[in-house]
């Protein structure tokens, strides 16, 4: 399991694209906010949490669709279902793999990109907790969302539609942490909450995954 | 070690049975040539003996657990060197040294090269070597000799060869003689037609008039 | 098995097919029955509201359908339990025939709760935690029946949304919860929709329980014709495939 | 016609959409139906002929 997860790393770094483009992504929304809604700091700094929440989310959606469609393609996804491995390992394999390259990167660019929309000193930190915890939630949603598509020619806008309804939960308390925390209020419960979210996704979410991936190759 | 056996099989691709009644035994040190036309349901059938799709009726055993697939699709990252490839599927598989492999297949010299500039020989010849580091003992192969010149085919030949010599099983589906000994099963006799559709096809709605 | 009559003899699609065909009509009369009785009497016959005014008229609609719109839904969950279960292939077209009766129900108690919510908020859309509930929920009837929509073969397409369907159930039953802890007690929700029937007097509860009996039965009779269409759609599918073989 | 005092627009219009979207859903219903059954009907003349 290590190794399919360390291998698809590899894989994401080496071929570069998968990796640097989302975090490209991520800044290229925040920097068009202020475009949208103008430059006063009284404006931004409010919506600066709820805008790097839905950057980060949308971020980590631009890349799900690979998550499995080129280990189908190349034939590497036949070949693990018949490996010694369970395939509810590989499915949070995949989930970790997506989560290192982009909602890990993600969280760390946050802090620097609220800097540019005026977020108020104390919450930088708890903007990167929250999508700390929460990121690793939307990967094991998204791969679940990659599972039931892999199959289909024009998967990519139906996965969207399948798992963004499915963030809700996620952005609403990660968001929530992140806005108690520019704020200066207990954070706590929204936490516990998102922590919670994460916690489920991990311990139930592979053997959906795993589930949807059999039928998928058959 | 038993052999390969399936009873009675009947397969399906995307809803429509294509094969019914096919049972063959294949024993320790054999080998089976599958032939047919395109579209007859070879590799249906493969994925079905791999465990990778479900039978719509009868028995394969034993499943998956013993066989090691191999396509055209060689499941080889393009940006990855030989040896890590083969690194990969190894640990996967617990095999410890991908050294043996490496020498079975004459790919010493290309270790350290990207699997994206190998040629389409060397590729093949990549692909079967993680057919050996699996280290299972039934070997099911769809069409692997497409793309090889006459010397590659002789080498993958010698290389089954070996392997039925260990005590291994091999199932291919090709239309190149190999000069393996070997037994051909034409599928055309099994192929489910119009006419015979609907009897035990597995799909209710295919039965009768539902009203 | 055969002497013994279960439950389950009528999940084979030529029986379902016979038993529902009698059984359609008369669904269908006491559905339209029912709702014509229980809206004429609740539009006709019931006074305003001495706070709400008029629109507590709008409760003959909005009540049914949200209950409905959430009922679809779980009927769908248990159908696709009994899919991944038994395999029942009229159970998965039934999940599948059920979807959009209930996103039309969602709709309705869309429209009607921001209609009925406008005077109060004084706008046509309030991020009320009820009203987006329902919103979100919206989204997931249309994700699910854009998955049926995008798979080829139907057995494949079953086992897939019946996951989603699981899946998304439990999303559904949190989703609800982060948006009470969203957005708390900023809008009157709890005055809009159900709880009020504690202190909805007589003259404007029994309407609203033929309206509800109403939709109840227009539910059943469209699911049941839908699944019937389903099903010959799905005898179609597997004769036009054997077609192509020939 | 009852009198629906000053909230007629909002009462009319929730009658209104929801008349629009149950006859709707009702209609595609018995279509679909119908277009479905002739299609198997006609595929089931040809199998049988």
């Amino acid at each position: 399991m290590i190794r399919i997860l360390s291998r698809d790393v590899a894989l994401a770094v080496r071929a570069g694209g998968g990796f640097g483009l989302s975090l490209a992504f991520f800044l290229i929304v925040v920097v068009l906010v202020p475009f949208g809604v103008g430059p006063e700091t009284a404006v931004l700094a409010p919506i600066a949490p709820g805008i790097l929440w839905l950057g980060a989310l949308l971020a980590c959606l631009l890349s799900l669709d690979r998550v499995f469609a080129l280990d189908r393609e190349d034939g590497a996804l036949d070949l693990l279902a018949t490996a010694p491995v369970p395939l509810e390992g590989v499915a949070l394999a995949k989930a970790g793999a997506h989560w290192l390259t982009t909602g890990l990167p993600l969280s760390l660019a946050a802090p620097f990109l609220a800097v540019l929309l005026g977020l108020p000193a104390p919450g930088h930190l708890w903007l990167a907790v929250s999508l700390l915890v929460g990121t690793p939630a939307l990967s094991l949603i998204g791969t679940f969302g990659a599972a039931l598509t892999v199959g289909l020619k024009r998967g990519g806008l139906l996965l969207s539609l399948l798992v963004l309804p499915l963030y809700v939960p996620t952005l609403i308390f990660g968001a929530d942490v992140a806005r108690r925390g520019a704020e200066g209020l207990a954070l706590g419960p929204p936490l516990a909450l998102l922590g919670a979210v994460t916690a489920g996704c991990v311990a139930l979410l592979p053997f959906a995954t795993a589930a949807a991936l059999r039928v998928s190759l058959r | 070690m038993s052999g390969l056996v399936a009873s009675d099989l009947a397969v399906a691709r995307g809803g429509v049975p294509l094969l019914a009644g096919v049972s063959f035994d294949v024993a320790p040190g054999r080998a089976l040539i599958l032939t047919g036309r395109n579209g007859i349901g070879k590799t249906t059938l493969l994925r079905t003996l791999a465990g990778l799709q479900p039978p719509l009726a009868g028995r394969v055993a034993p499943g998956g657990e013993r066989s090691a697939y191999g396509a055209h699709a060689d499941g080889m990252k393009a940006t990855l060197s030989v040896a890590e490839n083969l690194g990969f599927w190894a640990t996967l598989h617990g095999a410890g040294d991908i050294a043996p492999a490496l020498a079975a297949f004459d790919l010493d010299d290309l270790r350290g090269r990207a699997a994206q500039h190998l040629s389409a020989g060397q590729r093949r010849r990549l692909g079967l070597a993680r057919m050996l580091l699996t280290g299972r003992d039934i070997w099911l192969l769809d069409e692997p000799t497409v793309s090889l010149d006459r010397a590659s085919v002789a080498r993958f030949a010698d290389a089954v060869r070996a392997h039925l010599g260990r005590g291994g099983i091999a199932v291919l589906a090709t239309h190149v003689e190999l000069g393996i000994e070997a037994e051909a099963l034409d599928l055309e006799r099994y192929r489910v037609t119009g006419a015979t559709a609907g009897q035990g096809g597995g799909d209710i709605f295919a039965e009768g008039a539902v009203e | 098995m055969q002497t013994e009559m279960s439950l389950w003899s009528y999940a084979n699609p030529t029986r379902f097919m016979a038993t529902t065909r009698p059984l359609l009509p008369w669904l269908s009369a006491l559905a339209a029955a029912c709702l014509v009785v229980g809206l004429v009497w609740g539009f006709f016959f019931t006074p305003d509201d001495y706070r709400q005014g008029s629109t507590v008229k709008i409760i003959y609609l909005h009540v049914p359908s949200a209950l409905m719109a959430i009922n679809a839904w779980f009927m769908m969950l248990v159908a696709s339990l009994i899919w991944l279960i038994r395999r029942h292939h009229v159970s998965a077209l039934a999940a599948k025939a059920a979807a959009p009766v209930g996103v039309t129900m969602t709709l309705v108690a869309l429209v009607t709760g921001a209609v009925w919510g406008s005077p109060m908020w004084g706008t046509w859309w309030a991020w009320d935690p009820r009203l987006t509930s329902f919103l979100i929920l919206f989204l997931f009837y249309l994700g699910y029946m854009a998955l049926w929509a995008a798979i080829e073969d139907p057995d494949t397409a079953a086992d897939l949304t019946s996951v989603l369907c699981l899946v998304g159930s439990v999303f559904a039953v949190l989703s609800r919860y982060a948006v009470n802890f969203w957005n708390q007690g900023l809008h009157q929700g709890a005055s809009l929709s159900l709880d009020k029937e504690e202190n909805v007097a007589d003259v404007f509860y029994i309407p609203l329980l033929v309206c509800i009996a109403g939709f109840v039965l227009l539910f059943v009779a469209l699911v049941l014709a839908r699944t019937r269409t389903e099903i010959r759609a799905r005898r179609l599918h597997a004769l036009q495939l054997r077609e192509r073989m020939a | 016609m009852p009198d629906l005092g000053k909230y007629a627009v909002e009462v009319g219009a929730a009658y209104g959409l929801s008349a629009v979207l149950i006859v709707g859903l009702v209609a595609v219903t018995l279509w679909r139906g119908k277009r479905v059954k002739r299609a198997l009907d006609a595929a089931e003349g040809r199998r049988n002929a």
